[in-house]
């Protein structure tokens, strides 16, 4: 099972509302966060823009295939657009799998994509 | 025929546009679009880009079709 | 830095009560909890046993060694013992660091290290 | 030299206690006296287990002192 959302407020709590799941092992949490500096300049927050509708299509692929390729239970995913400061969450993705090295291979995988596929930008950047 | 496409990022910087209409003629490929983009600026000459084709992206020498969107998608940074 | 606490309680929404750290990039969380299963067998809960002091000091060992081996800026640990019911945290870890994949290898080596070195053992199941 | 021996998890099984004291003499490694743990019981010798020295593991050599604590760590399944 596969669920995301992108939203233009704070993620850093996202509750992603998940049942209990007995045959769940390993739960693994991922928070992608804005550092204070970017390519050596100190900011204070840093602006994402996405490609309306194909960046949601292409989080739902990329996630579909994390949980078929490393047989994990589900994956959810939440990413932040606009303007985030920095501190503050742009990306929480959760997997949840019987055992943890199938739950960590996952998010390798899912993250390293995302950065590959997922049309959406770092656009700018604020002091 | 009518296809529309849509600039972000960094392109959208270079084109000065979130998107413009390009007419093409029937039986085109996606190779041949993007060659036909690439002539609209030295500058995205140059670029590295993927196109996307109706919010995916599409296989090798897929034909576009009449009110396709195709997307100019510069190297993502997400995350 | 590194923190680590062995508790005989509920452990499933531990707060490390962290500060937060502008330079932290990725922060990782691993849940390991107890599933249903256990040898084939049907459960309802693990027991947990520790030798008391070493558990603590080996924690710290391992969890200081991952974060000089890979760089992270620090890891917290909190391990259950005694007995755990199913769908339960036995174990919560908190990487944070710069870069996403320092963190990943971190929480990866912590684990498979726990797994060989920390005197912590189930000792039985409970239907 | 007096050393007490604690027993985790199969080993506090096989042997049916917590704790037991050994009479060692000066100059005793560790190795020998794994050795001598390994005697007290046939399901013992055969066990994998590591020795624990005052609550670390000790590097090879190690030479045991009076009042030290040791322990029989049977294969650890915590996490």
């Amino acid at each position: 099972m596969v669920s995301v959302s992108i939203s233009g407020k704070r993620i850093d709590d996202w509750n992603f509302g998940l049942e209990p799941d007995a045959r769940v092992g390993a739960e693994l949490i991922f928070n992608g966060q804005v550092r204070d500096s970017e390519k050596d300049e100190k900011i204070g927050a840093l602006v994402y823009e996405q490609y309306e509708g194909m960046a949601q299509k292409e989080l739902e692929r990329i996630g579909s295939e994390a949980v078929e390729r490393f047989g994990v239970i589900d994956l959810h995913c939440v990413h932040r657009i606009g303007t985030i400061p920095v501190g503050e969450a742009a990306i929480v993705v959760l997997i949840r799998s019987v055992h943890r090295h199938e739950a960590f291979d996952a998010m390798s995988w899912f993250m390293d994509e995302l950065k590959k596929t997922v049309p959406i930008w770092k656009v700018g950047s604020m002091r | 025929m009518d296809i529309t496409v849509k600039c972000f990022a960094a392109a959208r910087d270079v084109l000065a546009r979130d998107e413009f209409h390009m007419d093409i003629p029937e039986g085109t490929t996606i190779e041949v679009v993007e060659r036909e983009i690439r002539k609209l600026s030295t500058q995205l000459a140059e670029m590295p880009f993927m196109l996307a084709l109706n919010m995916a992206y599409p296989a090798e020498g897929t034909l576009v079709k009449e009110g396709d969107e195709l997307a100019i998608i510069p190297p993502v940074s997400g995350g």
